[in-house]
């Protein structure tokens, strides 16, 4: 018998998948493919985005978007945990809190360049993702939402309370960029233009690294990982039976937020120059989750006009001062009410796109003369496992 | 030590009050509700000026007219959590849930600085301080007013658990939280059990924050937000939707961060709190009184 | 699309389906009993004071269709959920290709090659179809993570083959729908085929349905005992809970009838059929409703 | 229906997305003057006649520090106006810019940036350490000379930035008279609490820093959280090391409920709190009768100098409330920087810096001013207070001999 099975974790196959024979219409060409009409919507955003400042920006305007892109990459990371895997984080800037210190420190101690410093933050959200992750992964998602509330309080207060991440002043004069010798903070003329504000290295920096925050975290939801994901997060007993190990595809999940997070935090470290406790509140976990669920779970475009939202609203209503954040606050219900699922859900897709014709005709289907659709089942009897 | 419990406990039944709201919200509809510590805000900013009005009365008739506006403001911030509902989470009922927890978000906000937009930015004080002369019990000093406010908050929750428990309103209550469309079929209205809860959970949070408005003494329009963190703690602690839970967690809840607070110092104090809820719910993950709950699911 | 069938084909394993083939995949035939594929042994379920299962035992071969019957509480999905890991056997147990089960994740089984279906269809929800019956190739599926940021070859590769794989089953099975859509708006019967496809995506050497005919209207149950007879002629092990005994009776090789967590029979369908501890079973249960 | 979702709610969908983004595309395109690959316009047109003066001022307007945001634009908006109708600087009016910091570092640089934009040609704000850091180098980038009334982390002038001044006394100094006080008091057993934000634990660590070099003995340091009301357990531990004298270093909203506290608890010692306690609502909150052997650090307040309460009369009449904390400093802060204006002929950088370190004997609030090396002030000029019965702060002991 364990001959015939050989002895590693798998034995050997007994099916081979069929091959389809049902005739599928064909792909649709050119733009009105969904996808590929997205991915050149991209595009378009992602120049129009890298020529702004040069048609017509000011100081202001780059620095606010720099931070509405770190916002965006946060709320891409968080997209992976909550959107995908559906699990509820309270605590997401603990993640973005261990990218910028890691990296601030390593920067302000020990000399390094923010470049320097990655791979070392790499390490450490990877350490801080199975930290967090680990031993609380099994708990429901309401008592998720909690404990990782708790770690993200535990690790601002430790942060407000050591010596080494500066105490609540925190970090400052965080190095800018540098290569071969020349910074930022240099400046440099390229093609006749003057260069000579750090703002706006920031700025294409954090154009790049959004860009690539954004196709990756879409390319991994569409992907492998990605799928077994949203598996969990629809049926986690379902997934389990599907052959895939529900634990370890929640910690990659919270892995590959902590990685996005943490980035997010060496470059908000570095373009702030300064890393203290005050940014790492609740109010920005909160704020970021905001912004995945308010643009809508799951959904690329949707987490990004989230993000943008989030970060560039209160900004934008900075004329009614001390009104704000009441209109703020008015905004996102009115939002929810009106868009429950966000403001563009995940599998929404522009009405005049299709991914092919209309599937399947009657006549194409006629192996299967059985398919009388059914009416409304039985409620079943027995409750789940 | 004993001084040390008592504090904890002290602080533990505030927590507890605004936690049953929590909870009990949490065990209807399943929603986070976030504006809840404002709530309790909105209870203290309305003890504030109801207690302004009548501050002629307060020389001789102090306890009595406080318990009046005790109720008065209970009533108050009952119906604006009920309109807080029916405005900001009824219209969401079969959405995704964290699509509410948003709303809660937004309604958090705007309870906030609307009432920075009332009272101002800094803080009010009270017209009425609670004080007294310690008495010694067990080396613990405690004060006529911690023991009067812990007795009505105990009332508070005695009256509540009979209420859930022994009436007619609270059956169906417990019956929505156990299955909501079965309670729809069996003929209870749900809206209206949904506003009741509402009501009750934010009257409980509106008493708590006169109490802690007319004990303490200062009130600003951020003070519900801290609470609001510890009571959603307190609530898991004691196993969320679990009435008793909440109790039984604000008061954990309190005397660990007493504790925590004499071991390691102030600063660690929400550092060990929270380490001890991790840690708990780790082996325990359904809180201490959460096996009622997971029936629930 | 053919063409791509061919780098599928594998020379372990049974081939099912000819390159090119239009028509159903055919098997090579079986011998009429084939090796012993799960035995389980004297299981026990319980659940605070309450036993579940008190005392099953079973085997299951190549190839074979056994049903597991018994009014409702009898213990029969519980014990599907302590065969495939969810639950714990609190004694006794389960063996599959040689190897205990009863510590083993649910996931891990699957990989071994135990595959089934919920009592109610449990498809991940907001997932097309063609996702659906995608994610349970995960396992097999040759992508790491930095194919998928990269979009390397492999990942194309990987990808477009996981696809045809999972269009090969939904065609297996019959399914008439739109795999674009999602899975919530077909209609329940297709729901049922997208589970079944689901499950033998994960390449099973055993499956286990768990009342699959629940809710299907009559046409559809023929569909479906048809289908269970084209995956058993591919050489897969069928278990099966069912109430409906019309189905049971049509298609099974045995049956094992359970009431209050006994196993009180197990035979042929026509042994089971003039069992009259069945039958006292069955209208002592209506007598009990 | 061969998409994934109904097409009736797709389009409304589709619809609402569009418009969103068209929106938010728009609202980023208008708004905006001039490329900024060109150049930055450096000091051009600065104070040309018509053209006001901008003052730049960023300070809490939002969140849990709000209520010092009105204090600071108050006092600034007074000074503002006064030398508006003396004339204003160098021929031009003066104009107040204010933004809202939030004590949050990303806000405040935004802040910054917008104050850049907009053309200011000095900084008169800045209040949480912690946020006004990250500000120094956007204002340093663009030649914007800073006055900073309130923050006073001795990380500031620690940056060694030139544009950079301080007219609080620094913690350090502060730290000092409160130490020189607790000498004065014949204390011995020292307790000091902070409220773990940076201003109130820089100032704890340089007490505590001092105290020892002093030979005193300091029994406890105890952080509380800021923002709560129930400080039972960190009163139970002060109480508990039996000290003869606390310091606490944070802010009055936790300094009135924290004396009432360990009133209650028993300590019956000397409690001496910091500037950023010394506000009418201490006195209001702690309540009546808790406010005996209560005193404070604290550069000079206004009705401590001669024609005082004309200036706080004058605040009330124009805002109708009480000044506050920093009210004055932002007050004097814009009255340095106009008279650096003036002194230099100009509003360009290095002229005003330069300046502004002639200055010598320009009286502030806080004495007459004179900036060390560092750019800060070349004495605290911190004096003790206590609070009278009315609840105000007033001089109890100038620690001059």
């Amino acid at each position: 018998m364990a001959s015939l099975f050989g002895s590693r974790d798998r034995i050997d196959d007994l099916l081979t998948a069929p091959a389809p024979f049902v005739k599928r219409p064909e792909q649709n060409k050119g733009l009105l493919h969904p996808q590929r009409f997205m991915n050149m919507f991209g595009l378009i955003v992602f120049i129009a985005a890298m020529v702004l400042p040069f048609i017509s920006a000011t100081p202001y305007i780059i620095s606010i978007l720099t931070s509405a892109l770190i916002y965006v990459m946060l709320a891409m990371g968080l997209n992976v945990v909550v959107g995908y895997a559906g699990l509820l984080d309270l605590g997401y800037v603990a993640f973005f809190a261990v990218g910028a210190y890691t990296s601030g420190i390593l920067s302000t101690r020990l000399g390094w360049s923010v470049f320097e410093t990655i791979p070392v933050v790499l390490l450490a959200c990877v350490a801080a993702g199975i930290i967090i992750g680990g031993p609380t992964l099994r708990l429901r998602t309401d008592y998720l939402a909690i404990v990782t509330l708790g770690f993200g309080e535990i690790v601002r207060l430790t942060a407000n309370n050591l010596a080494i991440t500066g105490g609540p002043s925190g970090i400052h004069g965080i190095r800018t960029f540098s290569f071969f010798g020349w910074s930022f903070a240099d400046g440099a003329t390229l093609f006749g233009i003057d260069f000579n504000s750090k703002v706006l290295f920031y700025y294409f920096v954090l154009i790049v690294a959004g860009g690539l925050a954004v196709i990756g975290a879409a390319r991994l939801g569409k992907g492998k990982l990605g799928r077994a994901w949203k598996s969990v997060r629809d049926d986690e007993d379902a997934a389990e039976a599907m052959g895939i190990n529900t634990y370890r595809v929640k910690l990659s999940a919270y892995i590959i937020g902590a990685i996005w997070g943490g980035l997010a935090g060496v470059l908000m470290g570095s373009h702030l120059t300064a890393v203290s406790p005050t940014s790492f509140e609740f109010l920005y976990s909160a704020l970021v989750l905001m912004a995945v669920v308010l643009g809508g779970m799951g959904s690329t475009p949707g987490v990004i006009i989230g993000a943008l939202f989030i970060s560039l609203a209160p900004e934008l209503l900075r004329d009614f001062a001390d009104w704000r954040y009441l209109i703020f606050g008015v905004l996102m219900v009115i939002t929810m009410i009106f868009r429950p699922k966000g403001v563009w859900p995940a599998n929404a897709m522009l009405p005049w796109l299709h991914r092919r014709s209309p599937m399947r005709s009657a006549a194409e289907r006629d192996e299967s003369d059985e398919a009388v659709v059914v009416t409304v089942p039985e409620p079943p009897e027995e409750r789940r496992p | 030590m004993t001084q040390l419990i008592w504090n904890g406990l002290f602080v533990g039944s505030f927590y507890a009050l605004v936690a049953i709201g929590y909870s009990m919200v949490y065990g209807i509809i399943k929603l986070l509700n976030f504006a809840h510590g404002d709530v309790y805000m909105l209870g203290s900013f309305t003890g504030f000026l109801l207690l302004g009005s009548v501050s002629g009365l307060l020389g001789t008739w102090s306890l009595p007219v406080l318990l009046l506006v005790l109720l008065l403001s209970m009533l108050f911030t009952g119906t604006i959590g009920v309109i807080i509902e029916k405005v900001a989470y009824r219209p969401l009922r079969s959405s995704p849930r964290l699509a509410v927890l948003i709303t809660a978000v937004g309604m958090s906000f705007v309870l906030e600085y609307g009432i920075r937009q009332i009272f101002g930015p800094s803080p009010r004080v009270f017209p009425v301080r609670l004080a007294g002369d310690p008495i010694f019990f067990l080396d613990a000093r405690i004060t006529l007013p911690q023991i009067v406010l812990m007795v009505i908050a105990a009332a508070l929750m005695y009256f509540l658990q009979r209420y859930v428990m022994k009436s007619r309103e609270g059956r169906a209550m417990r019956s929505i939280a156990l299955d909501t469309q079965a309670s729809l079929l069996m003929g209870v209205n749900v809206n209206k059990v949904i506003s009741r809860t509402f009501f009750i959970g934010s009257a409980l949070a509106g008493a708590a924050g006169v109490m802690a408005g007319a004990y303490y003494g200062s009130i600003d329009f951020l003070m519900g937000f801290i609470i609001g963190l510890k009571a959603f703690t307190a609530a898991v602690i004691g196993g969320i939707g679990n009435l008793y839970g909440a109790m039984l967690g604000g008061l954990v809840l309190g005397l660990l961060e007493s504790f925590g607070t004499n071991w390691l110092g102030g600063q660690w104090r929400d550092v060990f709190a929270f380490a001890c809820l991790i840690a708990f719910l780790s082996f325990k993950p359904t809180g201490l009184l959460g096996e009622r709950v997971s029936e629930r699911m | 699309m053919s063409e791509k069938t061919e780098e599928s084909e594998k020379t372990e394993g049974r081939q099912v389906a000819l390159p090119g083939s239009t028509d159903a995949p055919t098997a090579v035939p079986l011998p009429p009993k084939g090796d012993l594929l799960l035995s389980v042994k004297d299981m026990h379920v319980q659940f605070g004071g309450v036993k579940a299962v008190d005392g099953l035992s079973f085997d299951v071969h190549e190839g074979e269709i056994i049903s597991v019957i018994g009014p409702n509480g009898a213990g029969k999905t519980s014990a599907f959920n302590c065969i495939t890991g969810f639950y714990r056997p609190s004694k006794g147990s389960v063996l599959f290709a040689g190897r205990n089960l009863t510590r083993m994740r649910p996931s891990n089984i699957t990989k071994l090659g135990m595959a089934r279906t919920f009592q109610n269809v449990r498809l991940f929800k907001d997932m097309s179809v063609l996702e659906n019956v995608k994610t349970a190739m995960h396992s097999r599926l040759k992508e790491n993570v930095l194919d998928t940021l990269l979009h390397t070859p492999r990942y194309h590769r990987a990808e477009r083959q996981c696809t045809l794989d999972a269009q090969g089953w939904l065609d297996f099975v019959g399914f008439g729908g739109d795999e674009e859509h999602l899975v919530t708006q077909l209609p329940y019967g297709e729901q049922r085929r997208v589970e079944i496809a689901r499950a033998l995506a994960t390449k099973p050497r055993l499956l286990l349905l768990d009342e699959p005919g629940a809710g299907l209207n009559h046409s559809e149950k023929q569909a479906l005992i048809a289908l269970i007879r084209k995956i058993r002629e591919l050489g897969v092990g069928i278990v099966l809970i069912e109430h409906d005994m019309g189905l049971v009776m049509e298609v099974s090789e045995r049956i094992v009838v359970l009431n209050y967590g006994k196993e009180i029979a197990d035979g042929t369908p026509h042994q089971i059929k003039n069992d009259p501890k069945v039958i006292e079973a069955y209208l002592g249960a209506e007598d009990d409703d | 229906m061969s998409n994934g979702i109904p097409r009736s709610k797709s389009r409304a969908r589709s619809l609402f997305s569009t418009a969103a983004l068209v929106a938010s595309v728009a609202l980023v395109l208008t708004g905006c003057s001039g490329g900024l690959g060109g150049s930055t316009d450096g000091g051009a047109s600065a104070g040309a006649d018509g053209e006001p003066i901008k003052l730049g001022m960023i300070a809490p307007f939002s969140g849990s520090e709000s209520a010092f945001g009105d204090y600071m634009k108050n006092g600034a908006q007074l000074a503002v106006d006064e030398i508006n109708k003396a004339g204003g600087v160098n021929g031009s009016q003066l104009e107040l810019l204010t933004e809202d910091g939030a004590c949050d570092p990303t806000t405040a640089v935004s802040a910054a940036n917008k104050l850049v934009t907009a053309g200011v040609k000095g900084s008169v704000g800045g209040y949480c350490s912690g946020a006004t850091l990250p500000t120094l180098p956007v204002f340093n980038d663009a030649g914007v000379v800073m006055i900073i009334p309130a923050a006073n982390s001795n990380q500031l002038p620690a940056q060694g930035l030139d544009n950079v001044f301080l007219i609080n006394g620094t913690g350090t100094q502060q730290a000092a008279a409160a130490v020189k006080y607790a000498q004065k008091m014949g204390a011995t057993k020292l307790a000091v609490v902070d409220d773990n934000t940076d201003y109130s634990k820089d100032l704890a660590v340089s007490f505590t820093q001092q105290s020892k070099d002093a030979g005193l003995d300091v029994v406890l340091t105890e952080s509380v959280n800021a923002g709560e009301k129930d400080y039972s357990a960190n009163v139970n531990n002060v109480v508990k090391a039996m000290p003869d004298f606390v310091y606490w270093t944070g802010y009055y909203q936790e300094g009135g409920l924290i004396t009432r506290q360990l009133r209650d608890a028993g300590y019956a010692g000397t409690i001496l709190v910091g500037d950023g306690s010394v506000d009418k609502k201490f006195a209001e909150i702690a309540g009546a009768g808790y406010t005996d052997n209560v005193f404070a650090t604290f550069t000079q307040t206004p009705d401590m100098l001669k024609g005082a309460e004309a200036w706080v009369a004058s605040y009330k009449d124009q805002f109708g409330d009480e000044p506050g904390p920093y009210s004055t400093q932002s007050y004097d802060a814009v009255r340095v920087m106009a008279e650096g204006f003036k002194q230099a002929g100009s509003t360009d950088t290095k002229a005003v810096i330069d300046a502004l370190m002639a200055i010598d004997g320009f009286q502030l609030f806080s004495g007459p001013l004179k900036f060390t090396p560092e750019h800060t002030l070349s004495s605290g000029g911190f004096a003790i207070l206590s609070i009278s019965e009315d609840g105000t702060f007033k001089l109890e002991d100038d620690l001059q001999g």
